[in-house]
């Protein structure tokens, strides 16, 4: 089996979906990778769902960390021109009103019906739902950026998640190390193989059906 | 007339054992840490908490040192994966505390609801999952929605930038989160602030929270904040 | 009959119930004259549904007239030390969460259970209701500031209101030109009489049964 | 990327005829008199409107000269007492518009819901009046109340102050009223204001509409507001 790209490769292959004037969340971890490939004035509006639009990621450092100023992650950011800040409230009628364009969240498994399960492990319990739900409910597209595999090789993407639910039938595009995937009203939809890695490894790697878009090809990176 | 309050201490003399408290704050951002040093060494027991989170290195993590939650109502508690483990999880994992998990959204919305004086609302968040078991759903312009219920506390822990003696509050950044909304959902609100200003020293146009929200006011102590 | 008191001293009857510390709410009509009664520094904060707290009213005139400072009657409204400007969400989340301490409206008609009718006559129809029907459900406590009758001498206070309701059993007290008379659990309790006016005077001219307080006294002017 | 048109009349130029718009404003205050000059000379027929008031001296009362409204949802429609009659007193009273009169708070949140993809809320208001004739009630927490659903149009014609050029706004005074509600509760948002300022002129602390909701941006006329 082939390695993937790496993670920044990941979030720089979700960062070709995005488009001016796109007001776009970034999920924890992954998904937050995102950011540092959204150039300030493309027209893209990022959105914190602990209260801000329009943010960069700022380098920080221990010594100059304002806790002020953070994305849902916790970690710092930096405004551009036209940020603004609101309270939870406002955030989630963005989120839930369908004034979210797009959002990336990172995922544990992703189901033949694009039905997300990210927020929580059954073997540790407890879990943290976080804004996921409202997130992957109220995104006019939601993209999953994560490892095709688990680190014990089982396939993330299924027929039917074993994990706790987040949303049902809210995934639209999912994006691993080894592919990129279409969640259509037939199923899924490989139509990208990562760099080095074949259609029919990415097949071996998914635990769900995959049809084989006739267009399929390498990345864009 | 002033709302201002010597000390933290003073500001929470009557919380109550059993007292159900909202706290302010998301992650380090706009969390009353001086409000919670303060609760930590009064040492009530049996509170139920309202927050966004309760993990390593977040203020309320410190209530669980002696025991002092009996409930946690929260999006945040326990992270998918963590390397290590905070109190609040040790004492969840053994069934010394209780845990609501709520989508953040849901929770914002609930609280929002219970300073709102609106009885309750269907939210498309949760259908389908664990967050909707067991609870009313309707079937609104083609899509399902669960039915939800206001949030109140006896107390709110707040933490704001700026506050005027009459108690109008100002926030820095991503500050306000769930402050400003704890602010109309409990019976007594206290928030701690980085400075207090003569009435009428902020402009009518930026405050964000009504001083008429706020019953006392406290200066917050230094922080100290790691960025983890 | 004798004449009852003017509409200001009315106003300034309702006045006399506003403590330090109370957020107030004062309907259209005879109820916005209690704010000329109400001192900047008493600590009285006024509420207007249109989006305001603590305000004045402004002498104002027709030249310098400025539509952005109103209040929910559209008057000019000056600003007091601590006002702050908000939405109408924010301003009926004031109303309907409880945080108005006392709020003052006019009347149709009022029963003897407390009911209040204020925004429609049946005869013109259509009608009014603005903040009316959210204000008397939410405020703790609801003073009706009318005319004891009606033009053509019939009682406003009624057993049973037959004007469309504004909301039921929401009245605490009712001050008139002609009495002060409180809403009980037992019925409408006559506590105060204008001057020049007699108790006798005053259960003629209401519609509903009247019990007399031991301590009926003058109006406290 | 400004949202800025030329003209009211190219900001306003593909509102259908029947389209459902709400208009921010309270009397005065707030109110889009540039747009909805434009709106009547546009001339657009069978519109749904939805606003707090529709009164004499009102800027909505002109959409009546030429007989526009199909229907009017709002708080204040009719006085219970006035000696001069509005022009849409007049179509009401012959059968030629209809209302829908809601209670002013009921009104905000149903748009607020509207906006923050709420299904519907339960509030106390208009319980045993003819507001909630005929709708779902529930006993909650031993008081009464009624179900509402939320608004949406397909246009919102709002009134701000200052704007940046990516449509980040803030008010003046009582202009907020329906104006940040409806801003999030509309396929297409077009705002007038005063001043257009450069994106990041606006402190992002002061903010009240967050730009993303703005569609359109054109400056206001001159204002001819009498006090009534």
């Amino acid at each position: 089996m082939s390695a993937g790209i790496s993670r920044e490769l990941i979030a720089l292959r979700v960062a070709r979906e995005l488009r001016p004037g796109q007001t776009v969340n970034l999920g924890i971890g992954l998904p937050t990778l995102v950011a540092q490939f959204v150039e300030v004035g493309s027209g893209i509006v990022l959105h914190g769902e602990n209260g801000l639009l329009g943010y960069r990621p700022a380098p920080g450092s221990a010594e100059d960390f304002d806790p002020d100023f953070i994305n849902a992650g916790g970690e710092p950011i930096a405004l551009v021109p036209g940020s603004c800040f609101f309270d939870s409230a406002l955030s989630f009628a963005i989120v839930r009103g369908g004034h979210l364009d797009v959002a990336v969240l990172g995922g544990l498994q992703v189901s033949e019906r694009g039905d997300l399960a990210n927020w929580c492990v059954p073997e540790r319990g407890g879990g943290s739902i976080g804004g996921a739900m409202d997130i992957a409910t109220g995104a006019r597209r939601l993209i999953v950026a994560m490892e095709h595999q688990t680190r014990d090789g089982q396939p993330r993407i299924v027929r039917e998640c074993d994990y706790p639910l987040t949303a049902s039938s809210c995934v639209d595009l999912i994006v691993t190390d080894l592919a990129v995937i279409e969640v259509t009203g037939r199923g899924l939809l490989l139509t990208e193989v990562a760099p080095g890695v074949t259609v029919s490894e990415v097949i071996q790697a998914t635990g769900a059906p995959l049809a084989v878009s006739r267009q399929v090809k390498g990345m864009d990176l | 007339m002033t709302k201002r309050f010597a000390s933290p201490d003073e500001a929470i003399h009557d919380v109550f054992g059993g007292a159900r408290i909202m706290f302010g704050g998301f992650v380090a951002a706009g969390s009353p840490a001086t409000l919670v040093a303060a609760l930590v060494r009064r040492g009530t027991q049996g509170i139920v908490a309202i927050a966004n989170n309760i993990g390593i290195g977040d203020n309320l993590d410190d209530l669980c040192e002696r025991k002092q939650l009996s409930r946690m109502i929260a999006s945040f508690a326990i992270r998918a994966s963590s390397a290590r483990e905070s109190r609040f999880e040790r004492l969840y994992r053994a069934g010394e505390v209780e845990l609501e998990l709520v989508p953040q959204g849901t929770l914002a919305e609930r609280i929002r609801a219970g300073g709102a004086g609106i009885g309750g609302f269907f939210t498309p968040t949760g259908i389908g999952t664990v967050a909707a078991e067991g609870k009313e759903t309707a079937l609104i312009d083609g899509k399902l929605h669960v039915l939800e219920y206001p949030l109140r506390a006896d107390f709110a822990f707040i933490c704001a930038h700026q506050a005027d003696e009459a108690g109008n509050l100002v926030y820095r950044g991503t500050s306000r989160n769930f402050n400003a909304l704890m602010a109309t959902a409990a019976d007594v609100v206290i928030a701690e602030v980085q400075e207090i200003v003569p009435v009428g020293a902020i402009d009518p146009e930026h405050v964000v929270t009504p001083g008429i929200f706020v019953d006392r006011l406290v200066l917050s102590g230094e922080r100290h904040v790691s960025w983890y």
